[in-house]
This record gives structure tokens, C-alpha cells and sequence, in this order.
């Protein structure tokens, strides 16, 4: 047994607190083409997601939501990578893309904060 | 305010061996013995003596091996039902209080017919909730009083939810989130007035004060060994005698039993009917040196202890002003937990559709940051769902102090506390 | 016959603290192993190295302490789950073999229809009798397939009583009485050809022979930890995913939910469904530690040594004309258990009318008089009265083996077993 | 936790065995006032009391059984004790006046094999 190696203080970096405070793609949207909301009961965490659908593209995505310092940040995070992409690139998109997106090492417990959204996004665009 | 606790917490730490570990170079600030508690030495040790000098299977061997590890397995059964005023015929031993509910919830809950009520209230565990819940199957309703602002119990609602249909009334003695000391004397007098059977949930007590089951008017006491320096695995449910024997037993095999044909069996007689298959001997033997060593410190002082602990606690963290705390404020009135949430911020550096909402920091960034120092608090629903709802927060941070905590843990959760907001630059 | 084991039993013996013991100056010769089996300092020491370094509650905690607790726990069920071919979803930890055929006898037994039939055979355990007992009630039937004179599985009989109406097909794969090895494998494709579950109880095999579940067609496998050199207190239930998901709980309470609210509840995912209240996860690394232990001397092994240490036995014990051995003669077909009993005794030195009847020694006295040079075996019914019945005794006595037993062990039964009689002076 | 001094060799003293091969009052009995039976299902130890009642007196009494030496034994003992005694002296008999005339010693599994004839015979007087 071996102490891991957490590298805790290294998750509230600048990058993800600025996406936690100032989040992009924040507030609801009028007639989505989808919308879907998704939760963490074990937490509290929420959110919703509101994706504008145009020719297979997403032509705009908003979010609304309450939670943890991640899973809010990803879910800012993660509407920017989609942002513009068309249907193909969301449903190839893999949670290591978010990972590396997110840049912070995360355990167990808080994985589940910051694929959240990404479930959330996968459920939205999943009858298209 | 001087260090005049009644424990000798220095001494007391040096018994609990994890306490010496440093993590990322700290001391560590274990303040979750709400969920379990560490482990002192002289249980360690009780685990190990067992296992080098006296493992057996227990009641059917007849060689003296085993006719000693069945003597240290009943000589704890009575020395535990003892540390609870318990003759120990009375004593079953289970895995944890889980199972001492669900096993009160198969076999009392036999007895129960549709129309039956069961009472108990928004602050309790999920342990005591959803074993009642299954019984809704066979038309049995499930009524939960409420709480009062100030986080006790509402006994006005109480006394207007009971009647002649509730057949089972159960309680959590301390509320593993609020605090709140429940006054079960008296609900259990009420119960009986009513001819209900009288179920305490004794998890968070009979850890941290004296609990004697006569004076507490208890038909049934469920509590864990390993909420009390015992080791995993083990618990116990104290049961009035004649009501054990009234009820079916609740797991079928080996030890329960008096006699097994094919096409039927007999029951052992009370405790062993409810203990099926080989006991953890192991547990009950920890668990019983974990009681000697409670008994040495006497519960009058722990109980002592967490009230000048809370007190401290409540006056530090009182006054921050960012910080709500739930639960009575009267130490009198509450066990060692503390439960607290930043109130929701509107600082100017947030997205401004966040701000008009405020943003509430969540109690997983909470603990997090606090773990940065090295005090481990527990954040999250602890297992209290509907408390949580009628709260109206996701989740809460909770801190919880036991023998091995002191002023010191104190300041060091008040001092993680002020650098939350540093932390993420709210 | 030379002293050829495969394991090297000198030096293994070093690694069991409790051999060391001396019992009336006397070195333990310890033949109980199928009651439960003696610890290794690596799984004690697993046990002290959890409390002393990295004791949390689990899955909740935020904290690293708590992680790493967590982590600790799931790295066990993975690897306890690798040990028998299953995927850790598949892995439920329970208390007991006992406790985990009782979950599934309440939460599969719940699917079950009055006029449906459970399939067992004569030689089961009472912890594989009991609980399909229980369904009863709903007019589910038990029936048992008998054996043969040599005490294996009667396969016509067993087949004869198989039909449409079967849903459970629940088995013994290692008798603890007579010792049978039963066919699994085809025991399984027979259940399955008629669409019944095949459950098998593992607690004899597993700790005593290569087992994959795949292999053995077993859509359920229970074991015991304390049976295979683990800690008392944890036992595992494999359950095919599917079948598992479509199960209601068994227990009620933190861990297994995944939302509470006053009205009903939605449970957690498997195997967490099946895990109420706080796990034992000191049981669970101490088991993981024991997997270790025996990976590390090959299960191929200790079943060789078990096998070459049952035929000495069945050779020596042979020899003795006064004794009666029940089961297999081949020790391919049995594990590293012997039960036998003296035949009835006419002797001179008896009351008369007695001797007509003859005098059986009771396995009591046996054991006490075996006891008297420390060599332990177990006398009684084994929770096996049904097969006791069957063979038409009271009890047997049984001597069983393990990967610390050698020759020497069975000279020593040998031995004490020749002066039984002189110490009843008969 | 210390060892218990256990002095096993002890339980098969020649008093005992010779009750055990050579019980007194071994036997049924034809018309008895009462006849009880009892076993221990955990070891298949078995026991038949018969007794002679007239006037409150035991004036004759005989058993059948098999089982361990110790509870064989022990009912031989115990029928001796009892016969020709009143029905008082009987119901007065404590299980340490029984141990008392075993004279040894007893782990608690082997008391059970011990008390079985004593149990019966409480049993068989209990309707005087
Ligand atoms: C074949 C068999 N099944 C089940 C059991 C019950 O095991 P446990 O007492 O650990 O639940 C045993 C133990 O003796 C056994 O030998
Ligand atoms: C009040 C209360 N009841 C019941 C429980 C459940 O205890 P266990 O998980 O040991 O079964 C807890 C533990 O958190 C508790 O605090």
C-alpha cells in the first residue's frame, strides 16, 4: 500500500476558478432545440444544458447549474469546446478530452463532479 | 477560555497509532468520528492477540481452543450489553446499526399489517428510513415529524402524528448532522402510551455518552462498534427479551438453529436465533476492548469533553460571520457535530447572473481546501437526505470531535475555514 | 510413502503466529480448518497496517485519508473478484457464506411464485437449507437429491427431480462432511438446460481449489473469508451483473441508495445496491491480503496437498479396523476433510444390554480424548443434520486439512485416535 | 485473556467410566407412573426417564439413552441419587448437587451432556 500522490492545491488553478466565478455560456436559452437536465444526488450538484441545433451543428449552448467549484467550471469548459463543432465531434468526444481540457488531476470522488456536464451533454445530444 | 478539559487528550492520542501519521507533512486533523472513528492501540492489540492466541469457530467445538474463543466471544457479549445497562441475553451481534434496523424491519416488521404506521422524523439516518420503506410494500405508512428551527425535534408535531395505528416509533438518539440530542426518554413514554414498540437509534450515542437502555425506555437500541474505536464489521442490537422471542428470526444457517430437518426447523433460543452462521468473533472482541477502554475514561467524561469541545466550536466558528451553523446552539442540547455552510456570496467578482443569485461555495470545495491543511471533515448529504431537503441545501460540511480531539483541531478548522474564499478567489 | 508435499508446510507453518502456541506443552495440531481457518502474519498484519495508517469511512469522504480507504476497499474487491475469474461489479461483500445465500434466498427468493421448486441435495450445510426454508411460507417447495452409498451426488435421482417447475438449482460444491467434490460444471448446464439459477456454495472450494466462476457455470458463488485464512466477519457473494440488477436490495440504509426522499427511494448501483451501511473494510483488505497469500502458494498446489494428504489419511485411518470413514474413497473425488466415527463395540467390559445394541463412542468423547494431545477435530452434526439423518448418526467426528497441515498431523490423529479406547477403558 | 487451566484428564475418572459401561439403573421400565424423554439435537445425545411413583416416594426408577460418556454417565449417577427419595428431595435437587457427585470438572459445551438427564428428570416430576 502505497500513499498516493495527490496534488491537491493543484486543482483550484487559476483556469478553473476563472471558469467557476466567470463561467462562459452561462444563463438559460429561449426555445432550444434540446434541452436536458442532469444531477449528482450524491452531491447536489446540477445542471442543465440548452443546445441550439442548426445543419448538425451547434450553433449555440448555454448552461445553467449550482454545484461544486468543478463541476461547475467543467461545464463552462466543456461548452466551449462544443461551441460552433457539429454533432460528430460531441459524440466522439471522450472523457480524457474533457481531462485534458480541465488540466487538473482529480480523485475519484470529485471525477464524478467534473463529468457531470459531460453526462448531461452525451444524454442531449443522444437522439440526434 | 482555558484548555481545561477533563480528558488528557495529549495522552489519549499517543494511544491511537494513525495519529502519528503526517500527510503531505501535517499533523492529521481527523474530525469525521461521526462516520467512524480511528482506532486505539489497546483494540489493535485485542485483534491481534486473538488472532495469534485464540482463533476458533465458536459453540460446537469441543476441543479448548474453541471453547475459549466461545468464552472471549460471550465474555464480550456480556461485557458489552453491560457498558449499556444490558443483560446479555439481549444482546445480538450484527454487522453494523444498518443491520440492526433491517433486522428489526424483516422480523418485528412480519408482524405489522397494512394500515400500520410507523413514526419517526426528518432528521434520522437512511439506515432508519428505508428499511421502514420496504414495508410500504405491504401497505405499512411511513410518517416522519418534523424538526424546529432551531434544528430539535417539534414535539407538538410528534404528539399529533402518533395514534393508535403506529405500531413502531423510532428515533435517532443524536442526529448525525444537527447535533440534536433527542429527549428519548420521554418520546419513549409517549410511545408506550400508545402501545407502539420504541426503537432507538443509538449510532451517534452510545459512543459518546452514557446510555443505559432502562432509563431510556428503549424496546430496541441499535448502535456500531466501529463509530466507538471498535474495529469494522461489527455492531450490536440490544432487544427486550420477550419481544426477540416473539419475532421470527431473520437470516437462516448454522448457529441459529436447534434442529434442521428437511422438511423443517427449529430455532436456538434468543440471542442466537438472530446470529446465522459463523459470528466475527474478531469484532466482538475489539469492540468489547474498545468498551473497556471508554469505561476507562469514563462516558461522564467523554460526554463532558464533547460539550466543553462543541461549546469552543461553536463560539469560533460562531464567529465567522460568512458561516451558517445548524442545529441548537445550546451545548446542553447537542452532541459533538457541527454542521456549517458558507452563506451564499455576492461577491463582485462572480458572473453577474450568478451574483443576483449569490453563489453558495459547495461544501465539496469546502473539504477539499480544508484537506489541503489536513482536517478531514465530512461534506455532503451524510447520508440524511430528506434532512437535506428540509434544510433546502445540497449538502453540508460537517465536523465531528471525539476523545482524540482537542482546542487545537478547533483553531485548525476555524483557521482552513478563513481560507476558503483566498482559496478560490470569491 | 515419502514426505513429498508440494508446499513447503516447515516454512508456511512460520507464518502462523498461533501455531506457535503451546496447548498443555503441547504443539497445536489443528484439524478444523473447514470450521474456520488460522491467520497468517500477512493477513494480521494487513489488518494493523489498515488501522494504523489508513482507516476512513468510505465512498463519501472527500478527504485523502478517506480516499485512499476507498481506494483500498474497490483494489480489495477487485482483487478478491480476479481470485475466482469475476469482475469486482460482480463482487458483493457480505459477512458470511451464510449471510450471502440469505440475500439471495429474500431478494431472488422475492421472484419466486408459489408452486416454484428449489432443487438442493442431502448433503448441504444448513446455511444452504434454512433460508430456501423460509420461502416456504409463499408455497415454494425444497427439494433434496440424494446421494449415493459412497456419498456422492446421486445424479439419477438428481436429474429425476429436476423438472419445469424448478427455479433455484443451489449446491454444495465441497461437502463438509463427507468431503465430495460435486460435478459443478454439469450440474450447472443441467440446471440451465431447464432455465433454473444455479447457485453454488462455494465455502469448502473456494479456499481449497482453483474456482472460476465461468468455469463452473455458477450464476451465484458464496464464500466465507475466515475459511480461507482471512479475518472473521466478511464473506463474498458473486452474482452474475444481470441477474444482480434485476434483484430488489436485500438491507436498507447509507451506501446502497442513490436518492432518499420522505416517499421512496432509488437504490445505487450494483454491487453497491447490495452493500447497506458502513462496509467492513478491514475485512475486506485483510481477505484481499489472504487472496495474496494463497495466489502466492498457487491454489493448484494447495489442492495437490490437500489431496496427498487426504490419501495418507484415508490409508492410515484405514487401517484402523474400529473406524468408520464416511464419503469418497478417491481422493479425486473428495477435498481435505474426513469425517468417520468407531464402530459399534460389543465389548466384554460393558453392561450387558448394552452390549447387545453394542456402544458407539460418542464423537464427543473422541474429541475431548484427541484434545487431550491438542490435536483438534470438530464432533457433532456439522449443521448438517439432514445428511446426518441420512446416515443414520448422531454426529461424526471430522479432522480436516489445510496448507499447514503435513504428515506429521495425521500421525498425530493417527496416534491420539488409537488411545481412545484405552482411555475410556472399553 | 488467560488461559483457562482446563484439566481435561480429569473428566474420565474411573467413577465416571464405570457409570458409563456399567450403568446402574439402566433399563426400561413396564407401566412406569411417568416416562420422559429428552435429547440434545446439537449432539444427538438422548435420554428416557422412567419412574415408579407411590406416595411421593421414588421407588423405583430406570433409564435407556446413548450419547457421550459424560451424559450416559451422569444419568446413572443422578437415577442413583434419586432412588428411593421423596418427590421433594427431587424437585429440590440443584444442578451443582448433581456436579457435586460427578466430581470433575466441565467445559461449558460438555455441561449440556451433563444436565440432559437432570433436564428429563425435572421434566418427568414437574406434573407432581
Ligand atoms: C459447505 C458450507 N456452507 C456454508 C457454511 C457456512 O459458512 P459461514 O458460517 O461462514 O457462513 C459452511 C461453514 O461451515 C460450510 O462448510
Ligand atoms: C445516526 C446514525 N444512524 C445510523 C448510522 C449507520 O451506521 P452504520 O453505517 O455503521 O450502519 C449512522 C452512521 O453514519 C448514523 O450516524
Amino acid at each position: 500500500m502505497s500513499e498516493r500522490d495527490y496534488e491537491l492545491d493543484n486543482i483550484y488553478m487559476e483556469f478553473i476558478l476563472e471558469n467557476y466565478r466567470n463561467p462562459k455560456n452561462y444563463g438559460s436559452m429561449d426555445n432550444p432545440t434540446v434541452e436536458r437536465s442532469g444531477s449528482n444526488p450524491l452531491c447536489g450538484d446540477e445542471i442543465t444544458i440548452y443546445l441550439r441545433i442548426e445543419n448538425n451543428r451547434i450553433v449555440d449552448v448555454r448552461f445553467t447549474g449550482r454545484g461544486c467549484a468543478i463541476s461547475q467550471a467543467s461545464a463552462s469548459i466543456l461548452t466551449e469546446m462544443i461551441k460552433g463543432k457539429d454533432l460528430d465531434y460531441v459524440k466522439g468526444l471522450k472523457e480524457e478530452d474533457l481531462l485534458s481540457a480541465l488540466g487538473i488531476e482529480l480523485s475519484p470522488a470529485r471525477l464524478k463532479c467534473a463529468f457531470l456536464s459531460y453526462r448531461v451533454l452525451k444524454d442531449s445530444v443522444s437522439g440526434f | 477560555m482555558v484548555n481545561d478539559s477533563i480528558l488528557d487528550v495529549k495522552r489519549i492520542r499517543e494511544d491511537f497509532p494513525i495519529l502519528r501519521r503526517r500527510i503531505n507533512n501535517k499533523r492529521p486533523v481527523y474530525l469525521d468520528s461521526t462516520a467512524t472513528t480511528q482506532k486505539p492501540r489497546a483494540v489493535i492489540d485485542a485483534i491481534v492477540n486473538y488472532y495469534e492466541n485464540y482463533n476458533a469457530n465458536v459453540h460446537r467445538g469441543i476441543y479448548r481452543l474453541s471453547e475459549e474463543a466461545t468464552d472471549l466471544y460471550e465474555k464480550s457479549r456480556k461485557n458489552i450489553g453491560n457498558f449499556i445497562g444490558a443483560r446479555e441475553d439481549s444482546i445480538v451481534f450484527v454487522r453494523n446499526t444498518t443491520e440492526a434496523l433491517n433486522l428489526i424491519a424483516y422480523s418485528y416488521g412480519n408482524l405489522l399489517r397494512e394500515g400500520d404506521e410507523i413514526l419517526t422524523t426528518i432528521m434520522e439516518h437512511h439506515s432508519n428510513i428505508v428499511p421502514w420503506q420496504f414495508l410500504s410494500r405491504k401497505g405499512v405508512k411511513l410518517v416522519f415529524a418534523d424538526i424546529n428551527p432551531d434544528g430539535t425535534l417539534n414535539m407538538d408535531d410528534f404528539i399529533g402524528k402518533i395514534n393508535k395505528r403506529t405500531r413502531i416509533v423510532t428515533v435517532t438518539h443524536v442526529s448525525n448532522v444537527l447535533g440534536t440530542i433527542n429527549d428519548v426518554e420521554e418520546i419513549g413514554k409517549i410511545a408506550h402510551d400508545q402501545g407502539a414498540v420504541f426503537i432507538v437509534d443509538g449510532a451517534q450515542s452510545v459512543p459518546h455518552m452514557p446510555v443505559d437502555v432502562r432509563r431510556i425506555n428503549a424496546d430496541f437500541l441499535a448502535f456500531s462498534g466501529h463509530k466507538m474505536l471498535g474495529p469494522m464489521g461489527i455492531g450490536v442490537l440490544y432487544g427486550r427479551k420477550d419481544i426477540l422471542e416473539s419475532m421470527d428470526p431473520f437470516m437462516g444457517g448454522g448457529e441459529m438453529i436447534s434442529e434442521v430437518h428437511t422438511y423443517g426447523s427449529k430455532w436456538a433460543e434468543v440471542p442466537l436465533k438472530f446470529e446465522a452462521g459463523t459470528p466475527n468473533v474478531e469484532g466482538a472482541v475489539g469492540l468489547s476492548a474498545a468498551v473497556d477502554y471508554l469505561r476507562s475514561l469514563g462516558m461522564d467524561n467523554v460526554r463532558g469533553h464533547e460539550k466543553y469541545l462543541v461549546s469552543y466550536a461553536l463560539e469560533r466558528l460562531g464567529s465567522i460571520e460568512d458561516i451558517q451553523i445548524y442545529g441548537p446552539k445550546d451545548p446542553e442540547k447537542r452532541g459533538g457535530v457541527i454542521s456549517f455552510n458558507f452563506r451564499n456570496i455576492r461577491s463582485e467578482r462572480i458572473h453577474e447572473q450568478l451574483r443576483k443569485e449569490g453563489i453558495m461555495i459547495h461544501p465539496h470545495d469546502v473539504a477539499t481546501i480544508l484537506d489541503m491543511d489536513s482536517v478531514m471533515v465530512r461534506s455532503g448529504h451524510h447520508c440524511a437526505q430528506p434532512l437535506m431537503e428540509r434544510l433546502d441545501v445540497p449538502a453540508t460540511s460537517r465536523a465531528s470531535f471525539y476523545i482524540y480531539n482537542d482546542r487545537d483541531d478547533v483553531d485548525a478548522l476555524y483557521d482552513a475555514i478563513g481560507k476558503v474564499r483566498g482559496v478560490l478567489r470569491i
